[in-house]
């Protein structure tokens, strides 16, 4: 199932079309100290790809790099073979790639609605927003997406008010009114009870129809139930990936996990 | 410019614009280090800096009136004496207002900013009604003012001198204070992670406090040395605070290397810009290149790249 | 729907105390003076916008304030130095104090301000700029917050020192006085003034709706969004520093119109508004209408001079206790300033005062107040 | 055409005046129940100031806080002492002067609004008041459009004359052209550095003195001129450079807070005044008080007032001041000034009879006040005082003593030919 890793730079060029993503090479050092360190990762497709690794093993940093927030020390990041290294955060984001950020990232003094409405990709730029009309397109692309993330009835209501799961999916849903190609999840299922943790999964199962999604979590049970394929990340390094089953039973996991 | 002059003379003169620039980078950095604990370390603008520096020299007025009324016989020593108080002085109302006013306002800090600016005009009225709107005259030892003659045409400012050697004392003090003991290690420790500082038994509160103190009593004892140079007036804090926040913000805030080596950078730049241009114009281009230079770099010099 | 209906409410309020109470109600120096402190009330709306809305405080608003105004006075100083009023000047025509400074042609960048137009352009066009290089500078680095309130100090500082310096140019500390004519209407006159005023007044609300414009757009929300979660804006496809650059040199713009108003009002225009000190009292007229209150700043601005004037008139030496406790009570008790203050306490009261009418009128429908902000 | 109409009218006036001067013994001699009984409101006021049967209203309009607070207290008290002084003696007309006061707040746009107010709204007679060049400029425009009285006390850079101002303080050529002859002549000095703060007047005046040393000092040379933000508080590079040109003659025109730095900091460099001359016209005594007498001892400054003056005038002003104002207090040479203005303008009314401003505009040239504490003075046709130049040298106590006055009072030439 790995691609090969020998000798990334070249086979790159001809692996490239195939992935949705394709991450080479990355390093980052913060005064000396390598977060990531020539980590290679490769999302096809249509793919629920889970990363998970104790903590400090850098994978919010892997997301922050892919997403331009933290820039690379050196190695290269590809989206449908766009460069995304030099580009810089919105223009990925343009390029199709949402990010959901580790504790809920959303606007408390805006209403859902609004919330919903700013992300939808229209009237990005300074005049654009000034000249924006509310719509009926708008109005009802924001009640699509809010249908599909539970909160159809909470639209009026400040997004403060809502509950710490609801605030999970609401950023989740701010991406979906972007319809990117890549979804990028930071634990979204953290905060959330059993019921709504298996809403989440199935809501994940359903918008993968037509794009790739990044998870990082905790949750091993979610993570079963999500992930097609799952990395496991350790001192900013590819400790292992595979399948649930693979990764599970593979030793060097088990050390890392268990033992020292 | 130089060449209706000898080479002893120009030796000389380069001499002494080196000890000028020496000594005003003294100045800024007595002014800054106060202000480079108060906001590198706590986040927190304090405009009324320059107004604590003023307390710190009406606080030395006084003291040099005391002695000349009462204990004349010891006049020559008592800046000492009215440094400690000033720094006393200074640290106690910094204290007061970290307690009614700073401490509501740590998640706020352009309020900060707002409240301070607030306190300094109260304290310029107060110092107004109590000292009087004009300047007093701080009377000096003798032995503090005038220079000693290194060569015939080299002279070293004794009050220059005594600035010099205030600033290196503090400056080490301050140091030491930061970095080696375990107070510091509490300052530094709140400044990175405050809840998690006081989930460890840190009394938060406490420590801002005495930071927020320490700073303003340096500030005082600024003050009171810029008795030997400057003026003392309800305003002339005023003077000091744009050069003040520059030099911090120019070092990197949070760090006490790069508020040394900013001082040192501006004075230098400001002190032989001074020499070759006229006053205004030196100081212009200072503040410009400053400006710049933070528009390009806006982490100020020092800073370390972390994971934001 | 450029208002909703609690502020078209308030608006109505405003315009009718601008232009129908207070002309009726003053005699012609004290509507002068209201006049003046409107002008004020042009940079604390853009405070209002970059401050309150954007996030971003800047400690030099007073300096596009004044950049609006000089381009004003320079227009019409070069009005009031016709070669006939300045004849016995070494070099007739040019303004007084370049005479005095021997300078004998008028500097180039001094050309522009014989045409009405051009000025009128240059009044908004020249603080923009400067905002947008100082905007562009930073916000594309992402300085933001108290690095920026500190440079936009020092920036403050250097024009100022720099204008006091250059004086054969800029009328130095004494700035450019005796300004006259307006095309050839004599702004002096009381009956001038009044006209003035109104302009003034009808600038200030025409202000009121673009930022009333601004704050119902997109664009509005994107900057609450931003002020909230900066990232998130950014992460969501937007540029964040466009934003920021684009609502400083809005505010900036505003600011420009009022100083512009001011020169014309006053009849003068000094170095003593681009420095720090005006600049930051602008700021707490911002603070106490309330800094996410658009109508706020106008009765921030109002009641803060009138305080001023009033407190002063009778007791000078309490003034700066007044004005420094007024700082520091706007931030510890009262964030949100006048407005918070209505929001909380008067709004409610009137409410129920209503309800009570219309409980004795079942027909009467009551406007639906939407929550405070 | 402006010009014709004053003069016709001065004319005309002329002649009211020497009725109305006949007049003045009479008032003057006039016993003090008769107060209140001096011509008639309705003939002295025809222009509707704030004159009653009994009193009349003047403004003073000074910075009682922010920056300028220090410079402007010493005027507001000089002016004070002498209201007090004139209501004493029986007022002005049989009527007492009731003061208004204001603050201009060292901000100049204040300085406009009040004046304003003072003329508009209180309809004040006169105004004493302003300091700096700066509120000057501001005030002028409003008290040539409501047609107001200004009494101006500072020694300035010149450059101006309103009918509607009477300046009590030397323009610049007075103060500068006697002081650099003096020093010329009496040090030999042929080399002079300038310096100042960075504004209008310091720059002005050294214009002023460079042409003069130029053009009519024998072998006279500036060898160097340098300029200072307002508040800037390090010399150590300017006194390097001036220990470099080793000038004859120090010339500074430096203000405010500055001042008490620049002279801390040259004594601190070890130059010693007995051997080096410095010359300043921005120090008198209020400024010492702040930079310490020790710091400035042997320092010569060029004014028309010292408080040491040795005269009959001066010791009573000296006494009263002291009584009204405290021991320690200490009169510098615009605070004398200010003294001047109430006096000035007493005269002139009376001169002209009335209190309407175009008249006592009118009647003031050529005033006399012989009991001037600086001496005697007398107003020029521009509305400046004739008045000596002194020189005096800085003592240790705070006090100048006076080493040199000219012989004659000296003309005041605000737009002196040759020095612009």
């Amino acid at each position: 199932m790995n691609p090969p890793v020998t000798n990334a730079g070249i086979i790159s060029d001809q692996m490239a079309p195939d992935f949705l993503l394709t991450v080479e090479g990355l390093t980052v050092s913060f005064d000396g100290f390598k977060a990531v360190n020539d980590l290679s990762l490769y999302v096809d497709e249509r793919e629920i790809r889970v990363i998970v690794g104790p903590n400090g093993a850098g994978k919010t940093t892997v997301l922050d790099l892919i997403c331009g927030k933290t820039r690379a020390t050196s190695g290269s990041i590809k989206f449908r073979g766009q460069e995304l290294t030099r580009m810089n955060e919105s223009k990925i984001v343009q390029a199709g790639i949402g990010r959901k950020f580790q504790t809920p990232s959303i606007y408390d003094d805006l209403t859902v609605f609004e919330n919903l409405e700013i992300s939808y990709p229209k009237g990005r730029s300074v005049f654009g927003a000034l000249a924006f009309k509310r719509d009926a397109v708008v109005r009802d692309r924001v009640f699509e997406v809010a249908e599909m993330i539970f909160l159809k009835d909470r639209l009026n209501e400040r997004a403060e008010f809502l509950s710490h799961g609801q605030k999970q999916w609401l950023e989740i849903g701010m991406l979906l009114i972007q319809d990117p190609d890549l979804l990028m999840l930071d634990e979204p299922v953290a905060g959330m009870s059993v019921s709504e943790r298996k809403k989440t999964a199935e809501l994940l199962n359903k918008i993968i129809a037509n794009r790739s999604i990044i998870v990082i979590e905790h949750d091993m049970k979610f993570v079963e139930d999500i992930a097609h394929r799952v990395t496991v990340l350790h001192q900013g390094k590819v400790l292992s990936e595979g399948s649930m089953d693979h990764v599970k039973h593979d030793p060097k996991v088990v050390e890392v996990y268990l033992g020292h | 410019m130089f060449a209706d002059y000898s080479m002893a003379e120009l030796g000389s003169i380069f001499v002494m614009q080196g000890f000028a620039g020496l000594i005003l980078f003294s100045v800024f950095l007595l002014m800054a280090l106060g202000l480079a604990i108060i906001f590198g370390q706590m986040g927190v603008i304090n405009m009324a800096h320059g107004e604590f520096m003023i307390l710190g020299a009406y606080v030395t007025y006084f003291t040099s009136q005391l002695f000349l009324n009462y204990i004349p016989s010891l006049f020559s020593i008592y800046f000492f004496l009215a440094m400690i108080l000033a720094f006393i002085a200074s640290g106690a109302l910094g204290m007061f207002v970290e307690w009614a006013m700073i401490r509501h306002l740590y998640k706020r800090p352009l309020d900060t900013l707002l409240a301070t600016w607030g306190l300094s005009l109260i304290l310029q009225q107060l110092y107004r009604s109590f000292f009087g709107a004009r300047e007093v005259g701080v009377e000096l030892p003798e032995w503090m003012m005038g220079s000693i003659p290194l060569t015939d045409t080299v002279e070293v400012q004794i009050n220059g001198l005594f600035v010099m050697g205030l600033t290196l004392a503090i400056t080490i003090a301050v140091a030491v204070l930061m970095y080696k003991s375990s107070w510091g290690k509490q300052v530094r420790a709140v400044v990175q992670n405050r809840v998690m500082a006081g989930a460890v038994g840190i009394n938060t509160e406490r420590v801002d406090r005495y930071t927020f103190a320490l700073g303003c009593g340096i500030a005082g004892v600024a003050g009171s040395a810029f008795t030997m140079i400057g003026s003392t007036g309800p305003t002339a804090g005023q003077l000091y605070i744009v050069d003040t926040f520059l030099v911090v913000v120019f070092g990197g805030a949070a760090s006490l290397l790069g508020t040394i080596a900013s001082a040192f950078t501006i004075s230098q730049a400001q002190s032989t810009m001074e020499f070759f241009l006229s006053g205004s114009m030196a100081k212009v281009i200072t503040l410009l290149g400053v400006v710049g230079i933070l528009m390009l770099r806006p982490q100020g010099l020092f800073t370390l790249k972390v994971r934001r | 729907m450029i208002l909703s209906r609690k502020e078209l409410l308030g608006l109505t309020i405003l315009a009718t105390l601008i232009l129908v109470i207070l002309p009726l109600s003053l005699d012609i120096f004290r509507l002068n003076l209201v006049g003046k402190y409107l002008t004020y009330a042009f940079v604390a709306l853009g405070l209002v916008l970059c401050w309150g809305y954007g996030g971003i405080l800047s400690l030099g608003q007073g300096i596009f304030f004044g950049l609006g105004g000089y381009c004003m006075a320079m227009f019409l100083k070069l009005e009031a130095s016709s070669v006939e009023n300045t004849k016995i000047q070494s070099t007739p025509g040019i303004p007084d104090f370049m005479d005095w400074n021997q300078i004998t042609a008028l500097p180039w960048f001094w050309e522009p301000f014989r045409s009405l137009p051009l000025t009128l352009i240059l009044v908004i066009l020249v603080p923009v700029a400067l905002a947008f290089i100082l905007g562009f500078a930073m916000f594309t680095r992402r300085v933001g917050g108290t690095y920026f309130a500190i440079i936009t100090q020092a920036v403050a500082a250097i024009l100022t020192i720099l204008i006091v310096g250059q004086q054969g140019y800029t009328g130095g500390i004494n700035g450019i006085t005796d300004l006259r004519t307006l095309l050839g209407w004599d702004i002096r006159t009381d009956n001038a003034k009044l006209i003035l005023y109104f302009v003034n007044g009808l600038l200030l609300i025409g202000c009121l709706l673009l930022a009333f414009f601004v704050k119902h757009s997109k664009f509005g929300r994107i900057l609450v969004a931003m002020r909230d979660k900066e990232d998130r804006v950014r992460f969501s496809g937007y540029n964040v520093s466009n934003f920021k650059i684009f609502v400083f040199c809005l505010a900036a713009a505003i600011s420009g119109i009022g100083g512009a108003m001011f020169a014309l009002q006053v009849g003068f225009m000094s170095p003593s508004f681009v420095g720090i000190v005006p600049s930051i009292e602008m700021v707490i007229y911002t603070a106490v209408g309330g800094r996410l209150s658009i109508l706020g700043a106008v009765y921030g601005t109002l009641l803060v001079n009138w305080a001023k004037t009033s407190f002063s008139e009778t007791f000078p030496e309490l003034w700066l206790l007044g004005l420094g406790g007024l700082f520091i009570a706007v931030v510890l008790a009262f964030p949100n300033g006048l407005a918070g203050i209505y929001g909380s306490y008067i709004e409610p009261a009137i409410k129920r005062f209503l309800r009570k009418k219309s409980d004795l009128m079942p027909s009467g429908t009551l406007p639906q107040g939407s929550p405070a902000e | 055409m402006a010009d014709e109409t004053e003069r016709g009218l001065e004319s005309s006036l002329r002649r009211k005046l020497l009725m109305g001067m006949a007049a003045i013994p009479a008032i003057a001699l006039m016993p003090k129940f008769a107060l209140g009984a001096g011509p008639a409101t309705a003939e002295v006021n025809t222009t509707g100031l704030a004159v009653t049967d009994d009193e009349v209203t003047v403004g003073i309009l000074h910075s009682i806080t922010g920056t300028m607070a220090i410079s402007e207290t010493g005027s507001v008290q000089a002016e004070k002492l002498a209201i007090e002084q004139i209501n004493a003696a029986g007022g002005v007309l049989g009527r007492k002067i009731k003061f208004i006061q204001e603050d201009g707040a060292s901000d100049w746009p204040t300085f406009a609004e009040k004046a304003k107010k003072l003329l508009v709204n209180d309809k004040c007679a006169s105004v004493m008041g302003c300091w700096t060049s700066a509120s000057r400029k501001a005030v002028l425009p409003v008290f040539e459009q409501y047609n107001g009285m200004l009494y101006y006390p500072t020694f300035y850079e010149g450059l101006e004359q309103s009918k509607n101002v009477i300046y009590t303080g030397q323009e610049a050529t007075q103060q500068i052209i006697a002081g650099l002859d003096w020093v010329n002549k009496e040090k030999s000095a042929k080399t002079f550095y300038l310096l100042g703060s960075d504004y209008i007047w310091p720059r002005t005046s050294n214009k002023i003195a460079r042409k003069h040393i130029e053009n009519h000092l024998e072998g006279g040379e500036v060898v160097g001129e340098e300029y200072f933000p307002l508040g800037h508080t390090q010399f150590n590079s300017v006194i390097n450079k001036i220990k470099l040109k080793k000038p004859d003659v120090i010339y500074a025109i430096i203000v405010g807070g500055s001042n008490v730095a620049f002279y801390k900091q040259l004594k601190a460099a070890g130059i010693d005044m007995s051997k080096q001359t410095l010359l300043t016209i921005s120090v008198t005594e209020d400024e010492i008080d702040g930079i310490g007498g020790d710091n400035i001892a042997g320092a010569y400054a060029c004014m028309k007032y010292f408080q040491s003056l040795d005269n009959e005038n001066n010791k009573e002003f000296v006494t009263e001041f002291k009584k009204m104002w405290g021991e320690k207090t200490v009169i510098g040479d615009v605070t004398q000034a200010a003294y001047l203005g109430p006096f000035l303008w007493k005269l002139a009314v009376e001169k002209a009879g009335s209190f309407d401003v175009d008249k006592v505009a009118a009647a003031s040239p050529g005033i006399e006040f012989t009991k001037a504490p600086e001496g005697y003075v007398k107003i020029h046709e521009n509305h400046h005082l004739w008045s000596k130049t002194r020189v005096g040298l800085a003592q240790a106590d705070g006090q100048y003593k006076v080493v040199f006055e000219t012989a004659d009072l000296v003309e005041p030439d605000p737009f002196p030919e040759g020095y612009q």
